[in-house]
């Protein structure tokens, strides 16, 4: 199954792209724009590599659903934070360089 | 019985969580001592079985693996699940003294509490990549709830860089996870072993996609930055349960994957690389530890130091004698376990310290000597494991190590383990240095309780004595992180 | 300068990993296709394990252990989430848009979100469904009721939420133990009783999950009067 | 009856393109948000023929599910964007 | 908590009678077939979601205004149908004709339509047919934008209010 | 055939979308596109058989998700109490 | 089995005191003074009876695994009695002395936890039975002796305890290094009374050699051969009973005794011979000898000078060490016993010359004599006995040296011996002449009302006990019991096996 | 026949989405394009939900495809409302 193939093609790209915006992006949201996109290339992997392999396949869509709650749940959460530290300190990415003493 | 023990083990953090959840401060932290001595008396059960009728494998949902999870109850798991009930219970009673009831969300320490231990222990039990990639999920989120607790900016921002390390780190891992299942069409830690018999470009590929996301959550050293900012702001029980326990987690999986795939996949390079960051990590985190103007901070920059010990294990496991490997494998095992002990004490005792010198810089300490003497001791004899020096469990790790380094003929790993000794006692003795000096003034300090005192002496000298005793406990965990057959 | 460096450096390792994922991806696309062993033996388990629907049957039963802890994921998500939330009443009037339109599209619209929440639900036993979906849905109703400025008194730091956040997960948690009890392991089910129980365990898990993202979502904004202070000295 | 679902799909997607076009454009916030409502709309269409061409009935609750919620990303943007400009009500 | 609905309604309202119960229940179960695509085994669990559904409905959004005659509701469909085929056409045309004839603007018309329910329809259809795009109620007044103020954009809005008037049984009671 | 082609222009949608919610200058835009995003892959899990995600992805990706970043873009575009000016 | 419990009991006696006077509130002196006392003197009976069994052949030993491979191994053989005996013994009057040295002064529960720790360690170095076990002990003193160099907690303390810290740690990893190759190349670290690695495969001489050099460096630092001497006189800043514990009973000769445990038990003598590093090692000794005593005649203050003459007197040891035979070995064993109760003499008058009178400087020790005749006259027979007039102690040593030199055919040591006595006499003799024949120059600063005795008793009966033993131990050199008799004890059950 | 109606009802929805895109891209204000696209690709949703009508297995599955058009329909309709409000609101307030 060629399409599934398309897929896993994307999927790589998304990591890659992801894993760059994860690791270059600054601003916070942008990052965590950046963390999700990497997660749908993970997924769109593991999902599409055995459909590529043997056709469609269960275990993958349970583990993928699985994976998304975490992500969702893991996102819902850096945006809690994110909010409260550019509310408490109007930044919204995090400061770079060596950290001065508190 | 068996089975007994280990739906009493997985059950009660997890319910615990929800207990606590539900009760206020006073009332959670009542119910976390009941809880904790239950976990312990659980885990000791549990140790003494395994030590005595071997290890076995606990299929959850009465489902074999690989459809299904297995849970690997060996000696090394039991082991761990062992040392985080000791550790976690000391942090957990040391908190439940040490953190302010009075402010609202202090209350939600003890579920976030709870649930690190649940994802501590399954961690440590699991058999499946996918059900490591679900507990390591559940820890860096407890971890980092516990990091931000009270929401303050500086812990905001430590909690944001954690989080986002943590998130890639479990991203790159279940990434690996993903190509492996591709490959091999399993999901359990064993079956990709089995599968993984020659070198294969994609399996090595993921193994070494899996062991980049596992260092930046063990903290490795270019993935290292986000550590000492989150453990140096956290409360001081919880930087203990973090530099304690949750960064060997990340660590613990990636020496279980590797030590399953490594060998069948030639990753040689992978391990020297791993090794070379390592070094890395132990001299510039040793280096950074010497020059933290505050004391949590040494602390934590040492955990850095710490953590790159253990990834010596990759380059000498790899392509040497079975002995060797086994070696280093026990050697590292040590050095997780005396680390483990001796950090969280450090924290903990680091924590009173600031606690009685309202203070969090190290010049601050002058004096704590003449009125302090016991956190201060603590403090040592911790310091004494770091350094390496008998009889503590570090020096014990050390000199395995050494041994295994040099027997491989990859000597250079033993001059950095010499260094790092060396550059440890230099951060160690810092702080000594003082708070040995003198203060004209009379007694300024505030005196925590003596229960607060107590705890991390305990875990300092536990540590301590893990030394002594290290062949009895490495003779329980047996082959360390060997794919020995158990009986089911 | 470095920091440019950094950059540099960091693009050009993201760079690399793509290559070789790339790279990977190809050889891994090449490998003969076979018989995918764990499908196999899913579809040779599935009639035992108690519901029809492959997905549901492992995220529910032979995989349930990942699934009881990736709620605990959530529930430590909404717990960080609402201990941050430092305000006193969850809502803010400011956010209300007491349009009579939009009003009427919740008239409609959010019994219906409700209604196929509960379809999903039960559906989630033979066919695409399940309870995390049914519980993303119920948030949606709730984030949408919120838009609106419906009354979300229950979202309030406070017994009542706690209790909702972990409902589904106790609720879990003791079908859990139920099985280690009764001899056999943790989270097995007792046998015919398999589907039934699923169905209660995902109907606590979507009214739990559904609270859980509602309360991430509410617990987010923070009130002005609130005091920046973060904790003790020490 | 595949041939001109596929056909029709590829067209929806295609459509989809173009929207994208429109978000990336703007110019207006509100562009944007119609451009995502168009998005809604078309995805709703494109699951239901593929719900028919695939055979899965499933998808027919996606779609429901799509229908329902798109009108949520333009609740939020009202009330949280457009109904607040920057600086005028301060939280 | 009721005094907030209050104020986000600002119409009072009507007391719950038993067929408002009724008439949510069969709606509720009818949807319930319609979701489960007719599966009978679904209907244990699809009564007591029917019963939940109605009980959050009441609770959230007791009946307001004047009630809906059902009868009504396929007359008025089929209008409505075709008007937004045309209102359809009309967009088609404009695109596609090269001068682009369009000469936007607002409109504002009076209304006498009881509040609640019957305005929703309108509103709402009005976005719908040739033309037209409700932009605001407020008061007895609705805010129309059109495509092309010189069309008869006033005959247009009475057309669909009448339509919902009846829909409403104002042509039952003279 | 057709198939394939469809799989194609939905793939290229995705890393568009993608690449505008990564590279996009104006942070609205971007959450606008991770939206579509999210649709986007809701429709990818279709093609891919994979109907429980897409029903997921579709409540979460173009619902939820969206939704609260689109609340967090509002709350970052507000002057916050601690004072200092955004640095982005 | 039977005399498993002897040797641990006499590591625990240290042990457990130090842990009760940790445990001890600061204010409670008497118990903890009880405490201190009762345990040194147990300690000291503990170690006569175990003496006592060795001279009789009998086993005292305990060994378990305590890494895989690598045992905890603790042994009471010969040379093991001669330093527990030695650190036993002057334990009892250093503890006494420090008693009476720091009434009055802050810190004291943790000065004598660390003290006694410092001696558990000295012990367990001393009963260590094989290398591994000497280690750990070996790192223990370090870490234990640390507090007490920084004990006053000045600037001045902090940073010599830096330079302190940073030698021997710095020894303690080379140490560590030399081991654990050894045990990669023989598995074997065990304690043997003639040595093991006589059978050892030609083809790994060099590496012997590379470790020899490692160990005898590692070691070194702590007995301060120059050039790892640095830290010793700076470690001058701590209180005298800190000085008389490092120079006499512990740190020090924990690397002397170290050099001899690597030379004798587990090269063995002749093996290290026919390496041809005990000539090197001789070498190093000799250049330490005289070295030291150079540097010793410029310092004015008289710790320092001590603290130089330190150096130069372990030099002896190593030197004796290195010279092969039974009579070099007799005189460097000896010289470990003698040089540790002339030196803990001296520290003790030195000690009591600062806290009585605030003298610190060699210059302004005029008309001391007088003034504290007892003390003056233990210093006296000390410097003495340092010099090496006969009968005192140190003539004994210089006679066995003497005599080792020639034997093993290396004369050269001679001279050296002679020079470094003459240096001896001119450092140590204008103090003594200063002391009794100068006359006072002005009052004395501190003038204290100390009733009958020139100082505290607590002061004063140490120094003049161990000037007493510095006699003896000269003039009974030949009687059973005596060190000599001891070394020669070791020595023949070293040579002839 | 019923396959003939459908393809011509398929091509007619395709078409009406086509148009609301040009619509998109052809109007020259937001609430024109708001115009445009409301009418059109409701429209055209209709048309592809009618053609898809005749191919469904049951009652309720056809209705089932209904509700989702109303849905949409009124979806639409009310977002397009809101827009179409905050607009006139404030002329300027969403525009970057």
């Amino acid at each position: 199954m060629t399409s599934a193939l398309l897929y896993v093609l994307a999927g790589a790209l998304l990591c890659g792209g992801g894993l760059a915006g994860c690791l270059l992006v600054r601003h916070l949201l942008r990052r965590l724009l950046a963390f999700n996109l990497l997660g749908s290339g993970v997924f769109l992997l593991l999902v599409g590599l055995p459909a590529h392999r043997h056709g469609s396949d269960p275990v993958t869509h349970a583990l993928v659903l699985t994976g998304i709650v975490v992500a969702v749940a893991a996102t819902a959460l850096a945006l809690v934070l994110i909010r409260r530290y550019f509310h408490l300190t109007g930044r919204v990415s995090l400061p770079t360089g060596r950290q001065e003493d508190r | 019985m068996s089975s007994l023990l280990m739906a009493g083990l997985l059950f009660t953090p997890l319910a615990w969580a929800v207990l606590c959840l539900l009760l206020a401060f006073r009332a959670a932290r009542l119910a976390s001592v009941i809880g904790m001595l239950l976990q312990m008396a659980l885990s000791l059960a549990l140790w003494a079985w395994v030590a005595e009728q071997g290890g076995f494998f606990y299929h959850l949902g009465g489902w074999a693996p690989p459809l299904g999870i297995g849970l690997r109850v060996d000696g090394l798991a039991v082991t761990f699940v062992l040392l985080t009930a000791l550790v976690g219970a000391a942090c957990g009673l040391h908190a439940g003294l040490y953190l302010d009831p009075s402010r609202p969300w202090q209350r939600y320490f003890w579920p976030l509490f709870w649930m690190l231990w649940a994802g501590l222990n399954a961690v440590w039990l699991a058999g499946d990549l996918f059900n490591l990639y679900v507990g390591l999920e559940l820890i860096t989120l407890a971890a980092v709830g516990l990091v931000v607790l009270g929401g303050a900016a500086p812990a905001l921002e430590a909690a944001l860089r954690y989080l986002f390390a943590a998130l890639i780190g479990s991203l790159a891992y279940l990434l690996g996870v993903a190509l492996l299942y591709a490959e091999f069409g399993s999901l359990s830690l064993v079956g990709v072993g089995e599968g993984a018999g020659s070198a294969s470009p994609a399996a090595s590929f993921a193994l070494l996609i899996m062991l980049f996301g596992l260092a930046v959550k063990a903290a490795l050293f270019p993935g290292h930055t986000w550590l000492p900012p989150a453990h140096g702001i956290a409360r001081a029980p919880v930087s203990a349960l973090l530099s304690g326990l949750v960064v060997k987690a990340a660590f613990y999986v990636a020496a279980r994957v590797w030590l399953e795939l490594g060998p069948a996949l030639e990753a040689a390079v992978v391990g020297v690389l791993l090794g070379v960051a390592g070094s890395a990590a132990v001299c510039w985190g040793s280096w950074q530890a010497l020059r933290q103007p505050q004391l949590k901070l040494v602390v934590a920059w040492s955990s850095v130091a710490q953590i790159g010990y253990l990834f010596l294990l990759f380059p000498l496991s790899h392509g040497v004698p079975e002995a060797v490997s086994l070696q280093a494998q026990q050697g590292v095992t040590l050095q997780v376990i005396s680390h483990a002990l001796a950090k969280s004490a450090m924290f903990l005792a680091a924590g009173n310290l600031i606690l009685s010198v309202r203070s969090k810089r190290v010049e601050a300490l002058a004096g704590v000597s003449r009125y302090l003497p016991l956190s201060l001791f603590s403090f040592g004899l911790a310091g004494v494991s770091l350094m390496g020096m008998p009889p503590s469990g570090g020096f014990a790790a050390k000199w395995l190590l050494l041994q295994a380094s040099l027997a491989s003929g990859q000597w250079w790993w033993a001059a950095v383990l010499l260094v790092g000794g060396l550059l440890a006692a230099a951060y160690v003795f810092r702080i000594y240095r003082a708070s040995f000096q003198e203060v004209e003034e009379s007694d300024p300090f505030y005196h925590p309780p003596r229960s607060l005192e107590i705890i991390p002496l305990v875990l300092a000298l536990l540590a301590l004595g893990l030394g002594l005793v290290a062949e009895p406990v490495l003779s329980v965990l047996g082959l360390p992180f060997g794919g020995e057959v158990l009986s089911p | 300068m470095i920091e440019r460096a950094r950059q540099a450096l960091l693009g050009a390792a993201c760079l690399l990993f793509t290559v070789c994922l790339l790279w990977a991806v190809r050889h891994l696309v090449a490998l003969p296709a076979e018989q995918q062993a764990l499908s196999v033996l899913l579809s040779r388990w599935l009639p035992d394990s108690g519901v029809s629907h492959p997905v549901t049957a492992v995220l529910l039963n032979f995989r349930s252990y990942d699934t009881l802890l990736e709620i605990g994921v959530l529930v430590i998500a909404g717990m960080v989430g609402i201990s941050l939330a430092r305000t006193s009443a969850l809502e803010d009037p400011a956010m209300r848009s007491a349009d009579p339109l939009l009003h009427a599209l919740l008239r409609l619209f959010l019994p219906l979100l409700v209604l196929l929440a509960g379809w999903l639900l039960w559906a989630g036993s033979s066919r695409p469904g399940g309870a995390f979906q049914a519980g993303a849905l119920l948030a949606a109703a709730g984030v949408l009721g919120r838009l609106a400025g419906l009354p979300m008194a229950f979202l309030r730091p406070g017994t009542l939420l706690r209790a909702g956040l972990v409902l589904g997960f106790s609720v879990f948690l003791l079908i859990a133990l139920l099985g280690a009890l009764d001899g056999r392991a943790f989270l097995a089910y007792p046998p015919g009783l398999a589907g039934a129980l699923i169905l209660v365990i995902e109907a606590g898990l979507s009214l739990s999950i559904g609270m859980i993202l509602l309360a991430l979502f509410v617990s987010a904004p923070v009130a002005p009067e609130e005091d920046a202070d973060g904790g003790p000295p020490a | 009856m595949t041939l001109p679902m596929a056909l029709a799909s590829f067209w929806l997607l295609t459509m989809l393109g173009l929207g994208l076009l429109r978000i990336w454009r703007g110019p207006s916030v509100a562009d944007r948000m119609l451009a995502a409502q168009l998005f809604g709309t078309t995805g709703v269409a494109l699951l239901l023929i593929l719900a028919q061409s695939q055979a899965q009935s499933a998808l027919r609750d996606v779609a429901l599910a799509l229908s329902l919620l798109s009108v949520l990303a333009t609740v939020a943007f009202l009330t949280r964007v457009a109904g607040n400009p920057p600086g005028s009500t301060d939280d | 908590m009721s005094q907030e609905r209050h104020r986000l309604l600002t119409i009072k309202p009507v007391p719950v009678e038993a067929r408002d119960v009724l008439y949510r229940v069969l709606f509720a179960a009818f949807l319930w077939w319609v979701l489960s695509e007719g599966r009978a085994d679904s209907w244990g669990f699809g009564v007591l979601m029917a019963l939940l559904v109605t009980g959050i409905s009441l609770g959230l959004f007791p009946p307001v205004g004047p009630r809906l005659r059902w009868r009504r509701l396929p007359g008025y469909l089929l209008w409505f149908a075709g008007r937004s085929l045309l209102a359809g056409v009309d967009v088609a045309r404009r695109l596609l004709a090269p001068g682009l004839p369009l000469n936007p603007g607002r409109v504002t018309l009076d209304l006498d339509l009881p509040d609640g329910p019957p305005r929703w329809w309108l509103a709402n259809s009005l976005s719908l047919l040739p033309g037209t795009l409700s932009v605001a109620l407020h008061g007895q007044q609705i805010e129309v934008h059109t495509l092309d103020t010189r069309s008869d954009i006033a005959r247009e809005v009475e057309e669909a209010r009448r339509r919902v008037g009846v829909l409403y049984g104002e042509g039952t009671s003279p | 055939m057709t198939e394939l082609w469809l799989d194609g222009l939905l793939v290229c949608a995705l890393l568009a979308t993608a690449a505008g919610a990564l590279l996009s200058r104006d942070l609205f835009r971007a959450v606008v596109m991770f939206i579509a995003f999210g649709l986007l892959m809701s429709l990818a899990w279709v093609r891919l058989r994979a109907p429980d995600i897409a029903l997921a992805e579709a409540i979460i990706g173009a619902g939820l998700s969206g939704v609260l970043f689109l609340d967090a873009v509002s709350h970052l575009r507000r002057r916050p109490a601690g004072g200092a000016a955004e640095d982005d | 089995m039977s005399g498993a419990w002897l040797p641990l009991a006499t590591l625990a006696t240290s042990l457990l005191a130090s842990l009760i006077i940790f445990a001890l509130p600061e204010h409670r002196h008497s118990i903890r003074t009880t405490v201190n006392i009762l345990a040194a003197t147990l300690k000291l009976a503990l170690v006569a009876a175990m003496t006592w069994g060795v001279f009789q052949g009998r086993f005292y030993g305990i060994s378990y695994e305590m890494l895989p491979g690598v045992r905890f191994v603790l042994r009471a053989d010969a040379v093991a009695m001669l330093f527990a005996g030695l650190s036993a013994l002057l334990w009892l009057f250093t503890t006494l002395y420090a008693v009476g040295y720091l009434e009055g002064s802050p810190n004291r529960s943790r000065f004598f936890g660390f003290f006694s720790l410092c001696v558990a360690s000295t012990l367990g170095i001393a009963l260590a039975g094989n290398l591994f076990t000497f280690f750990l002990f070996y790192e223990m003193l370090t870490l234990s002796t640390y507090p007490l160099v920084v004990h006053r907690g000045t600037p001045k303390a902090l940073r010599a305890g830096r330079q302190y810290i940073i030698y021997t740690l710095g020894g303690g990893a080379v140490l560590l290094l030399g081991v654990v190759l050894l045990y990669q190349l023989e598995g074997d670290l065990a304690f043997r009374e003639t040595g093991h690695l006589m059978g050892s495969d030609p083809a790994r001489y060099p590496a012997l050699i590379g470790i020899f050099a490692l160990l005898v460096a590692g070691l070194g630092v702590k007995a301060a051969l120059v050039p790892l001497h640095g830290w010793l006189p700076t470690a001058m800043v701590a209180p005298a009973p800190v000085s008389a514990l490092l120079h006499a009973v512990a740190v020090v000769k924990a690397g002397a005794f170290g050099i001899v445990r690597v030379v004798y038990d587990i090269y063995g003598i002749d093996f290290a011979a026919s390496l041809g590093v005990l000539e090197p090692l001789a070498w190093v000794a000799a250049f330490t000898v005289i070295y030291g005593s150079l540097r010793a005649l410029w310092q004015s203050d008289l710790k320092r000078r001590l603290a130089f003459s330190t150096v130069s007197q372990i030099a002896y040891i190593v030197l004796g060490i290195s010279l092969f035979g039974p009579l070099g070995t007799v005189g460097g064993l000896v010289h470990l016993l003698h040089q540790g109760i002339m030196k803990v003499t001296l520290f003790f008058c030195a000690g009591n010359y600062a806290e009585t009178l605030g003298v610190h400087r060699v210059d302004e020790l005029d008309g001391a004599g007088p003034r504290m005749p007892l003390t003056s006259l233990a210093f006296t027979v000390a410097a003495f006995g340092m010099i090496g007039i006969p009968p005192l102690a140190g003539f004994v040593t210089k006679w066995m040296l003497g005599r080792g030199a020639l034997a093993a055919d290396m004369a050269w040591v001679i001279p050296v011996l002679l020079l470094s006595s003459l240096l001896n006499a001119l450092y140590f003799l204008p103090i003594v002449y200063r002391l009794w024949f100068r006359p006072l120059r002005g009052d004395w600063p501190a003038e204290r009302a100390l009733g009958r005795l020139e100082t505290h008793a607590l002061l004063l009966w140490p120094p003049v006990f161990t000037a007493v033993l510095t006699v003896l131990v000269g003039v009974l050199a030949a009687a059973p019991f005596s060190p000599l008799a001891w070394a020669d004890l070791v020595a023949l059950r070293m040579y002839l096996p | 026949m019923t396959e003939v109606l459908q393809v011509a009802l398929l091509f007619l929805g395709c078409l009406f989405f086509g148009l609301g895109t040009l619509g998109l891209f052809r109007f020259p204000d937001t609430l024109t394009r708001i115009h445009a696209l409301t009418k059109a690709d409701n429209l055209g949703l209709g048309l592809i939900v009618l053609a898809l009508l005749p191919g469904v297995t049951g009652w309720a599955v056809a209705v089932k495809i209904l509700l989702v058009w109303v849905v949409a329909l009124v979806a639409s309709a009310t977002s397009a409302h809101l827009v179409a409000r905050a607009l006139s609101a404030g002329e300027e307030a969403g525009s970057d």
